[in-house]
Order: structure tokens, then C-alpha cells, then sequence
């Protein structure tokens, strides 16, 4: 295992007192429980948003907190759900007087941590609600499984939810944007490499040079199928279909087309890949508005990339291109 | 041999499932690496030594505050999905040892069987989902059916019924959890929850045999 | 080899065109001779920025190009040097009447081919002036070598004097700004793992999984020792220390600490890097006022990191602060 | 057998090179990944078939002209060093052909002396700084030496010396370039521009032998 770390159970504290010393102006770091929080919080009318997850996909989540986007976010352990503590008192500390909203990824662990810090926080009296993102295609849905799990679309809505919400819509349109980004968000992953949990010390799985995994999530784990590798206009199709046929887009829909990186693939490869997409999305009709190509919902240092879709209306637009300042992303502002 | 188990006694199973899942870290996450993402050996030890560490610092005083003390300390540091389902077995138990000052074998199956209920209301999971389930449901049968025999022998047959439970998760295609997400894939690997649990009831048989 | 690309041939081209895609309002590129360019280009009154140098480094130089930073940027293979054909097109392309200012990283392609494109300009008519980037440490300076390597403190001139030359400075101003940039950054590297050029198919070197390298440039060449690996502190210690003794920096120095990833490792590990290279300034007097932490001027995949100090005075700051809208790097547009 | 060189054996030449530099694009590459950036082969052999095409698409007058077209071909075609570098030489040895329709061994040998001169001008490298003047040079004094040999004597002269200077780079350590950065670690490997000069040389003297 080769990091640039000391200790694996030193990784996410040490990393929360780094991006604490590099943003000081934006976000400050509680760590009992841990969560990052903006600077300004709490902010007086606004609807908190919320968000968390295991660590290792920075920059999501705390690279998206500030102005603009969230009011908190609150890491787990690397790949594991953070807990219902840490939850509410970051909803504690967002509180506005407007309600917060979760933004969830649907992940067993994340989902019933959320909820139970949802149950708290009402017992408390506070407004919450909760959004659970699921815009993975490469998981078949269904009532009898976990269901599709939640991975790049997230990004997109906290941006958008976070725009609303700095806008001074309330909680119940702010939370039914949230869901309708969802609903119009579709991904799909995958891998040329496996990462390394710095606890588990050896890689999730291993790929032959000639082979990469498809239908991969961001936690490491193997995906849908092995298949041998492929160029990365291939790759495109092989990404770019599925999410299509699913939702599906059609042609005339306005799209936001965001190729994001697993951590340890560079630009210019993603640039290689999004060329492609953007091609595919063209020929299906699809006019890729607005877009994002970069690393940021990533799994620790996997080599690998995603595709996400999203379909476009009028708020969404607007609250995409609402200025915005956190660590990871900043425009506008 | 005893016949019933005190906070003492309690407390001497929890410091040695803290100290087995220590031990078994490294196999839980190498089982959780084949079908999901290689957390639940570090998360329960975590967890599990939070617990040893707090009793330790504060004993309580009956078992139901232990459960309670248990359920809360696994909720605010095991995460991920082990977490808040473990813990709220053990706030499910604490409701049914309210006011024992020990828990007999009847009153250990009620502990677990609504600890087991809770867990399923949280994470609807049937039997066959490929879950901890498929460990504790046989491990609450096996206690009920053990109705007559002594506080030991009683556990042991608690504990033989998980193994069980878990070895037959090994063919069976994940319906819950991060594992199914491998659909097909998941088939012919061992549920990480399901091994922890066993090894829970497990500590708890050989905590009872002294 | 694994990466998402065609092929070794195409890398280049393809990644320019989904750069094209994705960034139409900032950017065009122009394919013969190869550069990109501020889609408003020329900006009359203006000193014209051109940069360039091999691939391979993304987001440098493309993903600096425009409002207030490089007018241009002229990409050459994998590694190579471009062409003064490119940087003499970029230059006609961007001369707004005040001059075109030509920042290029010190090595003997870069330096000669940009010589020849500033002689090859002059010739047409057009005011050129060149700085020379040579912040890496790891390099032992001297009359009778090629010098230090050009790294990370291009990517802080660029920034500076793009906000320098957006504020209307003239090229003789901007040019000393550049050069005092230079004058003041220090840099240095290190490595956990080697890359691979996409035409070479095989790594440039390999290091055993209980080795690093110290002192590395940005091309995937070996660096100045081959050392056992350390945690991420000790790593800062061994990055940081050269780094301060080298200007030297001095108790009671403003400076701006730079964290770089070389394009395989994650955020999270550059915020633990970041965590502990604070630290150390401040533990030599130095105070950390502007940062800047993520994946800026990479060496294809490889995992590690940079370090850069760069000692500011006013004007840096203001124009570091200064709106920037590029693909890259963003803020206050 | 020939005396002279005219635009056809000129264009021979760089067929020959374009072609030799491609077959050995991966050593090349190989050279300059143990000590540089791994890049010298392809962007010699990018160069040299560009050079080819062009010869091919619109062939030149006279040596001069040939030479300048391959030296600005070479510039905007090989980036890195060794395009300003050979750009350069080209550049330098159509000012010596100029007015001659074919050029002969003292004609040849003053185009590489001034195409060296240009180098040394462009790159301020010194003898045995490892680099390619050190294969270069060796072949220009070669040149001078076989004054009275046949064309393809002299040529063959000269391409052996070039390969002894090439050979003679391997202990040294580099100066120049970006061998330079490794300091002492640049010993023991043989330069990639050293070669790629004696691999021009060679293809020079294995057309002049017909
Ligand atoms: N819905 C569920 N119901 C019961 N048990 C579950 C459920 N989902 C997951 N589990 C159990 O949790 C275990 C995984 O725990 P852990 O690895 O700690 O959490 P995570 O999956 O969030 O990483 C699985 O092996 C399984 O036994
Ligand atoms: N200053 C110089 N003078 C003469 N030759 C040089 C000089 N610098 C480098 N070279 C030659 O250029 C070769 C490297 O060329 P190449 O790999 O194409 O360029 P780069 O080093 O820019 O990647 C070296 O092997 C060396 O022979
Ligand atoms: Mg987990
Ligand atoms: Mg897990
Ligand atoms: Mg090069
Ligand atoms: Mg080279």
C-alpha cells in the first residue's frame, strides 16, 4: 500500500485538520463529533443542507461546504457511513430556523444513520427532511435489494439544492428539487484499478493489465462485470448507453454531462473520455448545456472514471450557475 | 456454570467480543473486501473496544442500562450499516431487561429475539437476504428450542445455529446490504454481519461455559 | 499500460477536443498548429500570456487559459516541448497592442523552442518578452548545466501575472512580476509511484512498494534519490525543508503554500500533506496567507506530491486574489 | 559508388533515416526513459517521416533547399530538444550548400561542421557533457581527417566515429539536458540524442555505399 499517509486510522482526522488549516475562511472542523461546517454558520432564514458519507471520495463531501452549496458535511470513517451524532449536531449547528434537509446517498449504512439522526433531531424540534440520492443504472432496481446505489448525481444536487437554498427558497421546494434532481440524474462507473482502504492495508480486488470492471459504485467493490479493456471511445458507449436507455433522455433534452475521475485517473484522460461522451450525447439529440469534468466523488485512488446525465429545467439551470464558494468548487464568488 | 447472567458477567462478554473482534478484524474485512467494501472488521473492533472502554469507565448498574450503554456507544461509532444495526439490537434488549438484575436463558431469548426484530424493522431484511439475519434468526430459534436446558448449553446451541446460519449465507445471492449490488457475484462468498454475529454469540456461549 | 485513452498517437489531440467541448465559452483551440486560446481573444490594450510546454501536465497549461490568467497555451506530445510554430501563432493570436509575455519552465526544449518562436516574432513585428521558470530545489543550480527544472511555481506566475495583465499592467511590469514570482517560489517533488508515456506503453521507472523518490521533476524521469518509504510527515519534513533553506524563507515571511498532486493521488492524501507542510511553516515563522491544494501541474498517473513556497509581497496577493475564470482554476467570475 | 550527393541521394538519405529512426523508435524511447522523459524516439521518428512526406509531396531544387525544408520540418514537428537542435543543423547546412547542385565529401563535411556550430550555438553543450555533439563531433573531425578517402569512406568514417562518441557517452555524466537532473545517476547509460546522431550518420553513409 503506497499513500501519502501516516497512519490508517489517522487518515480522515488528519485530512480534516488539512483542509481546516488550507480553508479557514470557508468551512471550520469540529471533531467531537466530526463534521465540517460553513465558517458563517449558522445562516438566519436559509434552509441547512446537510450531507455525509464514509470518506476517501473527497472532495465530496466537505469540499463541498460552503456558500453556495452545503451547510455541512459529516465524514465517516473511509467507506463507512458516519453516525447519527455527528449527524444532528451538524444539523444543530446549520439550523437557520428555515429546517434542514439531508442529502443521503442510498447506501444501507448511510440511509439508516440518517434516519436515525432524522428521528433525533425531530425529538429535538427540529424541521428536517431527507432526500435519498440513487442514480446509479449499473444496479438493478427493485423493491427485494438495497436498490440502486447513490454516487455522482449527488454532487449535482448539493450545487443545485445549495443554490435554492442561498436563494431563500424554503425547505419543501428546496427538498422537492433535491428530488427531482434525482430523478433526472443517472450514472455509471468504472475501473481500470481497485484502491487500497488504508485499513485493509491490499486492494479491494485485482484487475489483469488487459482487463477493467464495469458498473463499478465508489466504495472500492467490485462492479457488475469483468470485460476486457477497452479504448476509451468504447469505454464511452459502454457508460454512456445505459445511463441514455434508462431514464431515458431524449432527443431535445437539455443536459448537464459531468465526467468525474475515481482519484487516481488524470485530466487529461478525462478530457480523452469526455470528448467521446459529449459526441454520444449529440447524437442522441441531447444539448449538453452545461457540464463538469474533473475528480470529485472519487473511491481513494482508484484509477476509473464516471458518467453522469442529468436532465436540465429552467431552476436547475439557474441554481447550477448560482455563484458558489467551498473548497472543491467556486465560481461566481 | 451459571444460570443466569449478571452486569459483571455481561460486561465480561462484551470485553471479550471486543477482544474477538480485535482478533478477527482482519478476516471480517478481507470477507467484506470480496462483496463489499472492506470496513466491517475495523468498524466493529472500533466499535466494540468504544464499548469495553466505556463500561470500563463507568460500569452501569443493571443490564438493561448496559444494553442501553452498548446500543448507544455501538450508534456513535461502529457507522456504515453494522452500526446502527447492532446497536439497535442491543436497545431493543435493553427494553426486555428492563428491571432483571440478571438475564436468565428465557429472558436472554427475548433480549435477542427482539434485538433481531428491531434489526429487521430497520433493515428489512428477510431470511435468505444473505445478511446478519441469516445468523441471529437460527441463533434465536436454536435459544428458543433450548427452552429446558441450562444457561450454557443453551448459548452453545445459540451459538452452533449462528455458525450454521452463516455458512449457509456462502451460496446464497445477496438481496441486502452492499452485496447486492453484486448480484450473481455475491454467490459463493461467506456475509461479513453474519460472521460478526456469530462471533458475538459465540463470545457470549463461551463467556456463559466460564 | 491502463489508461482511458485511443491511442498513444491521438492522446493529445482527442484531450484538446474534449477540452474544446467542454469549455466552448472560455476557450477555443486551434488544431494547425496546436494551441489553446481565450475564446475573446485578442483583448486590445492588453498584455498578451502565452505558456506552453509538453503534455502530459493537465491542467497546465491549457486549463489556465483565460480571463485572468494565460491568453494562450501551446501543448506539445506527451513530455515534448511544443513547437515555435504553435507559440508564434499563440503570440499573433493574443497580441492585443501591449506585448505578448512568453512564461516558460525552464527546460532545454521549452527554453530553445520558445527562443526560436521570440526571435521568429520579433521578426514579424511583435513585442516579446520571455521569463524562464526554475524553481526545483531538487535540481543543484549551476552555469554549467541546463539549471533547474521549471515546476509548480509556473502555475502561481501564471495565475499572478494573468491578474497582473487583466488589471492593464505593461508587459515590462508584468514581465518583472514574473520574475519576481520566480525569484521568490521554491518547489520540490517526490514520488510513490513512476508514470507511463502513452507512446513508451511501460513505466519510466519502477519503485518496490517499500520505496519513494525524492527530488522528481514532472516528466516521469527518476528523481535525485531513491529512498525507503515514509509516513506523509516525515515526507512534508523531507519536502519542506530544502524548500525553505533553499530562498531561504524567513521567520515573519507572508507566503503562499502550494500542495500539489502529481495526478495519482487523491485529495485526501494532499490534505494530509497539506496538514503537516502548514504546520512546519508556521513552525519556522512563516506565515501561511494564501494556499492552494489539489492536482494542478501532474505528471501523467503518477502518485505523489510537490511542495511550493512562494514568498508574497502586495502585489501578488492582490493579483493572486484577482478574478480568475478558467477551466482550471476559478474564482470571483 | 558516387562522389556526390545530389537532391535524389539526399532524399534517399532521409527515407533511409525516417525509416531507421522508426525501427528503432522503442530503443530510442528506451534510452531516454532511463535518463529523460521518454519521448526521443517518437519525436524523432514523428519528425523524420514528416520530413519524408515532405519531400515526397514537393521535392526540392537543390541541397540547399532540401536542407532548409528538413530543418524547418524538424522544428515544427519534433518539439523538445532535439527538434531546435537538428532543426538547427539543418538550418546551418543549407547556408553551406547554397549555389551547389550536389554536394561532395569537403561540401558535406562543411555542412556538418557549421550544422555542428549551430548546435553548440542553439545549445551551449561542451564536449562530453553527454550529449549528441559528442557523437557529432567525433564525425566532423572524422570528415576532415578522411580528406582524401571516396565519398562513401569518408561517410563510413565518420559514422564510425559517431558511434565511438556515442559509446563514450555512457560514463559520463550529463551536463546538459535533461540527463543533467540526475546528476550522478546519469553514469553508466549512453545518451539518446548521441544515438539518434549516429543513427543519421549511419543512414548517410549506408546510402552513399549504394
Ligand atoms: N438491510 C440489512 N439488514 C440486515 N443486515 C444488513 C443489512 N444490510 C447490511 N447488513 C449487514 O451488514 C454487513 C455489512 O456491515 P458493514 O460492512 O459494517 O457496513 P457497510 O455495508 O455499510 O460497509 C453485511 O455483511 C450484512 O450482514
Ligand atoms: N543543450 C544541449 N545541447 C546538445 N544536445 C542536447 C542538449 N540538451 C539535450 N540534448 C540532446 O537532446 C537529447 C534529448 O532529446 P529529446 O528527448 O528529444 O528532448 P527532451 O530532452 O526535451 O525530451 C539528449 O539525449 C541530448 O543528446
Ligand atoms: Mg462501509
Ligand atoms: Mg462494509
Ligand atoms: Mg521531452
Ligand atoms: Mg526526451
Amino acid at each position: 500500500m503506497k499513500k501519502l499517509i501516516n497512519a490508517p486510522e489517522a487518515v480522515v482526522a488528519e485530512a480534516l485538520a488539512g483542509m481546516a488549516a488550507a480553508h479557514p475562511g470557508l468551512i471550520r472542523v469540529e471533531t467531537d463529533p466530526a463534521f465540517v461546517v460553513r465558517a458563517d454558520a449558522p445562516v438566519r432564514g436559509k434552509v441547512g443542507l446537510v450531507s455525509g458519507g464514509g470518506s476517501g471520495h473527497e472532495p465530496m463531501h466537505g469540499g463541498f461546504v460552503g456558500r453556495g452549496m452545503l451547510d455541512a458535511a459529516c465524514p465517516g470513517a473511509v467507506f463507512t457511513s458516519p453516525t447519527p451524532d455527528q449527524m444532528l449536531a451538524a444539523a444543530k449547528a446549520v439550523d437557520g430556523g428555515a429546517g434542514v434537509l439531508f442529502i443521503v446517498k442510498n447506501y444501507t449504512g448511510d440511509v439508516m444513520n440518517f434516519e436515525m439522526a432524522a428521528e433525533l433531531a425531530a425529538a429535538e424540534g427540529l424541521t428536517v427532511d431527507s432526500v435519498v440520492i440513487d442514480d446509479d443504472v449499473a444496479v438493478k432496481d427493485s423493491l427485494y435489494t438495497a436498490g440502486r446505489r447513490g454516487v455522482a448525481t449527488t454532487v449535482l444536487a448539493e450545487k443545485i439544492c445549495g443554490g435554492a437554498a442561498e436563494a431563500g427558497l424554503p425547505l419543501a421546494a428546496v427538498a422537492d428539487l433535491c428530488r427531482r434532481v434525482n430523478a433526472n440524474g443517472r450514472s455509471m462507473g468504472m475501473a481500470l484499478t481497485a484502491c487500497t482502504v488504508p485499513h485493509a492495508g491490499k486492494p479491494s480486488f485485482t484487475l489483469a493489465d488487459d482487463e477493467m470492471e464495469i458498473g463499478i459504485g465508489i466504495h472500492g467493490e467490485p462492479g457488475r462485470r469483468r470485460v476486457p479493456l477497452e479504448p476509451a471511445d468504447r469505454v464511452a458507449e459502454m457508460l454512456m448507453e445505459p445511463v441514455i436507455e434508462d431514464l431515458p433522455f431524449r432527443t431535445g433534452d437539455e443536459v448537464l454531462l459531468f465526467v468525474n475521475g475515481m482519484g487516481g485517473t488524470p485530466l487529461i484522460e478525462l478530457y480523452v473520455l469526455y470528448r467521446k461522451a459529449h459526441e454520444i450525447a449529440e447524437r442522441h439529440g441531447l444539448k449538453v448545456v452545461r457540464n463538469l469534468v474533473g475528480s470529485y466523488i472519487t473511491s481513494l485512488e482508484m484509477a476509473g472514471a464516471s458518467i453522469t446525465l442529468l436532465r436540465l429545467d429552467a431552476d436547475m439551470i439557474r441554481y447550477w450557475d448560482a455563484p458558489v464558494l467551498t473548497p472543491a468548487l467556486r465560481w461566481g464568488a | 456454570m451459571t444460570d443466569s447472567l449478571d452486569v459483571a458477567a455481561l460486561t465480561a462478554w462484551l470485553d471479550r467480543a471486543a477482544a474477538v473482534l480485535e482478533r478477527e478484524k482482519a478476516r471480517l474485512t478481507e470477507l467484506d473486501a470480496a462483496i463489499g467494501d472492506s470496513d466491517h472488521g475495523v468498524n466493529m473492533a472500533r466499535g466494540f473496544s468504544a464499548v469495553a472502554a466505556k463500561l470500563a469507565g463507568a460500569p452501569p448498574a443493571d443490564p438493561a442500562a448496559l444494553f442501553k450503554t452498548v446500543g448507544m456507544t455501538l450508534i456513535s461509532t461502529v457507522g456504515g450499516a453494522a452500526g446502527p444495526l447492532y446497536g439497535t439490537l442491543f436497545l431493543q434488549a435493553a427494553g426486555q431487561a428492563t428491571g432483571k438484575p440478571a438475564l436468565d436463558a428465557p429472558a436472554l431469548a427475548e433480549c435477542l429475539k427482539a434485538g433481531l426484530a428491531g434489526i429487521v424493522q430497520r433493515g428489512k431484511a428477510e431470511p435468505g437476504d444473505k445478511t446478519m439475519v441469516d445468523a441471529l434468526g437460527p441463533a434465536v430459534a436454536a435459544l428458543d428450542a433450548a427452552a429446558g436446558a441450562s444457561l450454557p448449553q443453551a448459548l452453545a446451541a445459540a451459538a452452533a445455529a449462528a455458525e450454521a446460519g452463516m455458512m449457509a449465507t456462502i451460496p446464497l445471492v445477496a438481496r441486502k446490504g452492499r452485496a447486492s449490488y453484486l448480484g450473481e457475484r455475491s454467490v459463493g462468498h461467506q456475509d461479513p454481519g453474519a460472521t460478526s454475529s456469530f462471533l458475538l454469540l459465540k463470545a457470549l456461549a463461551d463467556t456463559a461455559a466460564g
